[in-house]
């Protein structure tokens, strides 16, 4: 079986649909070069108009692409730092989102939005290191964030077919991860993955935290029988394969690598409770409130949630209902 | 594909003139719910830029957009009904006086964020020219909107690629209470001619005038001239909102408002034809305009339940808020 | 004692510190005349200097509010609409937030970002009707909603004279409350409020609210017995205060105006849940997910949550424990 | 208040060129983790503007920073440690090399946001203005940032408000690796200029050039002129940022590589010394990045358990995020 990387999943994902669908075009800074290395070769086989270079305006662009679907293309624009997406969440949350709405329906907006490499890249510091996927969950705008190659390449597929927006999240921390895949093909928006079954407790893990996840799942492998939950789309959430998998076992505990107030950590521990009576109180394991990734490498690690922790409120959990 | 006729343009402008002076009545009659931003004094700009349109073109509005969809084509019962949140409005009692759109001719809608539509249209207009199209682009907007970043970065855009878009900036004097000197540093044209967008002023009030500086504009852009500016210099002739008949805010002058009404584009146009000719339009104009309001009224009003039912156009549906 | 209007109350707190201190200045479309019906008459008191409208370049002068900060002063800018933070949400979380941590603590920035009519305004549809709170309880801004009169004030006060950025949600929903007030003194930010005792059920209510919550409480007096708790600062929560009386109480619904997914609602009941054992699931009334409000007046309402919904979810609640 | 000094200036000149040399070395020895945006070849404009600034003045940078903030007269040694992330560095290693800051000596910080950098300076200069100060502000960026609409609106409220404020673009050619033909429509000055905003070009790879300018740039604000741009064409001699070390994107014409190179701020600022001279700034400068990066290499780290000290200003403490 081929190995592939996490990034050139992304990148035979935006191929593959290129290649499919000529309504579809690519938008972004420096993509034609490819500096984020995702793009790669992909203006020189589809052409300078179909992976198209733009000016440094973020704004005009996300509209330009608004537009584009407004008119029956299917843009999608690569940013290239998580936090372009608050300088153009008006244009994604106030006009792409709304227009179906506003309109009664007259059209559709079918835009993707690729982050690669959200979250810290360490030693890029305060501005350079959001995950802020928990703010399109909460304004209702598709939100993926894949943690495998083969999702990385099924939801991105899916994020480009899909008829309403969604933003794509592919972690830094994941962007590496490499893994044997046989067949690709698109994997459904809204459906998370049980990566590992067990009976103790559920851990939910988001994006390139699943793997953090199993690790820990396999060194208390001999303590605590840990299920991983990778739910892949944080908006719309799987709450229905979820609760299956909390019903089962009882407990709760939920890894995530943004800020913990209204982060969709919350979200997931707030619809469980609503639907499943717990044997232990849930626990999340978090970026703290407010975060802000200092430079400094030891600073910027301690702010993200660990394997340390995650253990930790396993533990805890085991205990809190024994 | 420019229409000539100085009694069509007339029936643009008549039409729009008694549309808004009705809506503000159902307004203040309590039938149309939160306000409106009449586009009272400004009917000969979209009249006038509309006439020079073909079928394949596209626009976009503002807040203050009543004018544009109309003047485009779209239904006056259809309009009034949306104003009034009834199931058979453009936008199916969705949208309101600010987002009013009717894809079908080419209205892509109203847009209640100042400076927002430049950048929209400008996708629009090269994506239906990438599918084969000779589509021109058009993006109203007001002084008020020249400082706002997002649209000075579409002017880049559309001129970089060279998408054909008329940029229209209707300088009414005011953002809301803000008087342009207060507000715009250097010229509205000279902003544009900073990106290589060829700029021209011209009388809004005029609606021929209007149409003519559109006309060209159009015919340079259709031979691949690259986006271009118009600025017509106009004059709001009632208030910013309807919320102002209520509330009084002090910031133009009396003498300025009766100076700025008596260049009326109604009346500028309408010497220009016969009095049996004006008498007709205006007859017409008047029965249509009964009969919009009547169909508005009569509509029905769309059902809660369905409150949701266009949030996504893929079908998907939101989990609801109760408890 | 005098009867005073939340907006009368807004426009006495800036008045006052305006008064108080010479560092603080108002930025703003459209105030020196006073649209919103809040800076009215403050131009003439203070100057144009101080009551300074601008041109519609939301992000220049919410940056220009940053700068001015950094250098000593204590800005306050109004915005008219609350989808206007959307516009402006890089400059206050990538920038206005993030720069105390970034310089490792050589500055502060303490701007107050004022909306006043957040919320739905019947008829302003799509684009205007938001209550993004949410989004600034979780990238860690401090963030209000003052329900009455006295609060309003109180907080928009401390809001002035705190030393990082606040935004203060004035929903249009609470802006013609009335009040008979005594004294108008500073209300401490972070510190929820009980607006009524009872002893079956913890409602907490945002904003607006908090009076529909009080409504229903006493509807449902002779039945169940029921207590109104009011955060009024969303960010930092008030978690201690909420504790001890969803402690009495064992029971928790929250009314919340804002979108359902990761909104401060989900927060709420997360935070309790890791606390206190319920004696039945919690259970939230907000607005669905991915709200965007239509026109239609009956539509309108219909997206928001209603006094029925939350007389519905207090009377499960009480069931499920029963 | 201008430095007419040339040896001081061709000291600032090569004191950026050796810093950023040796940071480079420190980026590939794994002392500085994350790469940087090396200034090499551009330290003729941050030298040059600097040398016309008086004490009271403010400035802010971008991520290409490093330049700004020695040149205004940062602690090299402080600045090395930040780069490494050591608590003796400038912002106590919370910042790196994207928001050195040393608001001491008025350097608002550099800013990884292109175009952020304009309206905080706008709003800083008017406050001290305000506050009795006599301050000019400067504020930095590059050719790409010019297609930001956040600093067009900037521009506009400092031409509004005559804030003076020194714009200062940096015309390396690339906005990573997008040409500025490909990016800028119009004019880089063209586009001030439409604010009302005098705009100049001049040779930054002439320190005396820039310096001159920027001299003449700041007595007419300071005398009320309201706010000027300054377009510097440069050439950056090094990649956009060290991670092109590694990995190599082609888009940049080796010849146009060799051509820019050929012009470098630091030969044609030393020509203009005497041989001793120059070589004892040569040989001062390199004494001091020596004992620079040993003191930033001798520094403590910050302790993790502080990561969130500096977070709220306030005081404020934030929730942690453990289970
Ligand atoms: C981005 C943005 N800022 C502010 C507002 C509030 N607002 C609505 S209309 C208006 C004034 C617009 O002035 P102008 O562009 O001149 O258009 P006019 O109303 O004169 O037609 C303002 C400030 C808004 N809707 N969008
Ligand atoms: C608003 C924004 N968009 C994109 C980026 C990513 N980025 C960082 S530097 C850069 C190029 C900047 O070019 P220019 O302004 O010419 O400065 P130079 O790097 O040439 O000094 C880009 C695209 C960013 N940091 N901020
Ligand atoms: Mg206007
Ligand atoms: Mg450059």
């Amino acid at each position: 079986m081929p190995r592939l990387s996490y990034r050139r999943a992304l990148t035979r994902a935006l191929a593959d649909e290129l290649a499919r669908d000529e309504a579809v075009f690519l938008l972004g800074e420096d993509i034609q070069v490819g500096a984020s290395l995702v793009t790669t070769g992909l203006a020189k086989r589809f052409g300078v108009d179909r992976v198209r270079d733009t000016p440094l305006s973020e704004q005009a662009f996300t509209s330009f692409a608004t537009g584009a679907a407004l008119a029956g293309l299917r843009p999608v624009i690569e940013f290239q730092i998580p936090s372009l997406l608050f300088l153009v969440f008006e244009q994604i949350v106030n006009h792409a989102h709304k227009f179906p709405l506003m309109t009664g329906g007259q059209c559709a907006v079918p835009v993707t939005y690729l982050v690669p490499g959200s979250g810290s890249r360490t030693g890029w510091a305060g501005q350079h290191s959001d995950h802020p996927y928990s703010l399109f969950a909460h304004v209702g705008v598709v939100t993926v964030v894949p943690a495998t190659p083969a999702d990385a390449y099924g939801l991105l597929v899916s994020a480009i077919r899909h008829d309403d927006p969604v933003v794509v999240f592919a972690p830094a921390g994941a962007m590496d991860v490499r893994d044997d895949v046989s067949d690709l093909e698109p994997v459904p928006l809204g459906r998370g993955r049980i990566h590992r079954f067990g009976d103790d407790v559920t851990v939910v893990a988001v994006g390139h935290l699943v793997h953090d996840a199993l690790a820990v799942a396999e060194e208390l492998a001999d303590q605590v029988s840990v299920e991983v939950f990778d739910p892949r789309t944080l908006y719309p959430f799987d709450i229905d394969g979820l609760t299956e998998s909390v019903a089962r076992t009882g407990r709760l505990v939920v890894l995530d690598d943004a800020n913990r107030s209204c982060g969709i950590a919350a979200e997931i521990i707030a619809s469980v409770v609503e639907r499943v009576r717990l044997l232990a109180p849930p626990r999340r394991v978090t970026r703290p409130d407010g975060a802000v990734l200092p430079f400094a490498p030891a600073l910027d690690r301690a702010v993200q949630p660990s394997r340390e922790q995650l253990a930790t409120a396993i533990h805890l959990t085991m205990k809190d209902s024994s | 594909m420019t229409d000539a006729d100085p009694v069509r343009l007339y029936r643009t402008v008549r039409l729009i003139r008694r549309f808004e002076q009705r809506a503000v009545e159902l307004v203040h009659g309590g039938q149309i719910v939160g306000g409106i931003h009449p586009y009272l004094g400004q009917e000969g700009i979209a009249a006038g830029v509309c006439a020079a349109l073909g079928t394949d073109d596209v626009l976009a509005g503002t807040h203050r957009g009543h004018g544009h969809v109309l003047a485009r084509g779209a239904d006056p019962a259809r309009m009034f009904a949306e104003l009034c949140g009834r199931l058979t409005g453009l936008n199916a009692g969705r949208g309101g006086s600010m987002h009013a759109a009717d894809l079908s001719i080419g209205v892509l809608g109203a847009n209640a964020i100042v400076g927002a539509s430049g950048a929209i249209i400008t996708g629009a207009v090269w994506a239906r020219r990438r599918q084969g199209h000779d589509t021109v682009g058009v993006s109203f907007f007001g002084d008020g909107a020249v400082n706002e970043g997002m649209l000075l970065e579409a002017f880049n855009l559309a001129a970089l690629w060279r998408v054909p878009v008329l940029f229209v900036c209707e300088n009414n004097g005011y953002a809301t209470t803000m008087p342009v000197a207060g507000a715009v540093a250097g010229s509205i044209a000279g902003r544009a001619a900073a990106f290589g967008i060829r700029a021209v002023e011209v009388d809004g009030q005029d609606p021929e005038a209007v149409r003519d500086a559109a006309a060209a504009a159009v015919d340079r852009m259709r031979a691949g001239g690259g986006p271009e500016l118009i600025e017509a210099r106009t004059y709001r002739f009632d208030a910013h909102h309807t919320f102002e008949h209520a509330v009084r805010l002090d910031y133009r002058p009396p003498d300025e408002v009766t100076r700025g009404r008596a260049r009326d584009p109604v009346h500028i146009q309408g010497e220009r034809l016969s009095d049996a000719d004006r008498a007709a339009v205006d007859a017409e104009v008047e029965a249509t305009v009964d009969a919009a309001v009547r169909f508005a009224l009569d509509s029905p009003e769309p059902d809660p339940a369905d409150a949701l039912t266009y949030l996504y156009a893929s079908g998907m549906t939101a989990r609801t808020g109760g408890g």
